[in-house]
């Protein structure tokens, strides 16, 4: 399947470009997509926390991905 | 309940008047203003940058928890900020009318400090030498 | 530091600016409102009397006590009506600000729950059919 | 010595008047006083709360009154 993980502030900076692109087996989970990526970009692995949001919800490690899913990158929030 | 985020100047004035309740005595608001500077070093401006959908939908949730925390909550009111700001603007407003007051206190300090935990809204400080995503890194 | 006590209607929008601060990022108001009913019976309008010296004096103490207590506050307002109030006036603001915002609502707590035990001005309630001196009987 | 005593709120409704004069030996003690006035006015035994304030401030029990100070009754306060 192909999954689009959108991106915001330091990872954004980090990968270069607004959104990414990945071909992933069914169901990979999101444990795997974040090692994927913390291997393609290190600087993703000093961040001093990395989430995953699917559909504007945060995932945990297990969540399964599907094409559909709505996905970002959450790095250390700083609002308020 | 009253939710938003946005690219123009927040109006307390207008905030406060949707915080208002006939039955609620009590009002409490945090404001969050720009600094002059951060960690010892001076600020120039600040840059917000939102996931505006699931930042809308993160401040929703934290504003039903709070209303099921604290059920004699009359009219919540959060408002954020995003694009460039400068020292002195306000990056977010949360109100809250209770009929006591010592409520309106412990559900509006929920409201900012679990915002500032969960909500994904990113601050980048420009100084005069230099910027920083605000806590990217330990 | 900014107190008075006034016959005239407060204006939130001054008091706020009045608080805000360069070198605060954070700034906590509480603002109390008339409630259109108290102890379950409805309230028309209420009387507020002050021993205007005293209250003055003490609502000076009470800011004092709080700098003394958070020594980074940076700016203490506390404005309370006096005269004929109906439903929805604003009875008191007090707005505090401090470059952190903990500190800013445990001294804007701090200062608001002292007034209420510490500052003589005196609350008559009017009810469709009678009225009481709030607190004064057991 | 003569004491000049000012009146809020249900005290002034109950002496049915704003200032209330009295004549006391001098070094009368607020003590003293609130026993004095209690008994001439049996309802301010009634209040939840009957304090003395001396130029501006709380006094206790024991505090001694002069005839320049500026004295006032404070029944329970309620602003806010």
């Amino acid at each position: 399947m192909k999954l689009t993980i959108a991106l915001f502030g330091i990872t954004r900076e980090i990968v270069g470009r607004p959104t990414l692109e990945l071909t992933t087996p069914d169901g990979h989970s999101v444990q795997n997509l974040l090692a994927e990526l913390r291997q393609q970009y290190p600087a993703l692995g000093k961040l001093s926390s990395l989430a995953v949001a699917v559909n504007n919800d945060y995932a945990t490690d297990d969540t399964a991905l599907h094409e559909r899913d709505e996905i970002a990158l959450i790095p250390p929030v700083s609002g308020g | 309940m009253h939710i938003d985020l946005t690219d123009q100047p927040i109006d307390i004035t207008v905030a406060l008047q949707l915080a208002e309740d006939d039955g609620a005595g009590a009002v409490n608001s945090f404001i969050g203003t720009v600094r002059n500077q951060s960690t010892g070093r001076r600020v120039v401006r600040l840059d917000y940058e939102a996931y505006d959908s699931m930042a809308l939908h993160q401040l929703r949730k934290v504003a039903e928890q709070a209303q099921e925390k604290w059920p004699m909550l009359r009219q919540v009111v959060v408002i954020h900020r995003k694009g460039t700001l400068h020292i002195g603007d306000v990056a977010v407003i949360v109100a809250v009318s209770t009929p006591h007051r010592a409520e309106s206190f412990a559900a509006c300090q929920y409201i900012i400090d679990t915002l500032k935990q969960v909500v994904p809204i990113w601050k980048k400080e420009f100084y005069e030498d230099g910027t920083t995503w605000v806590a990217a890194h330990p």
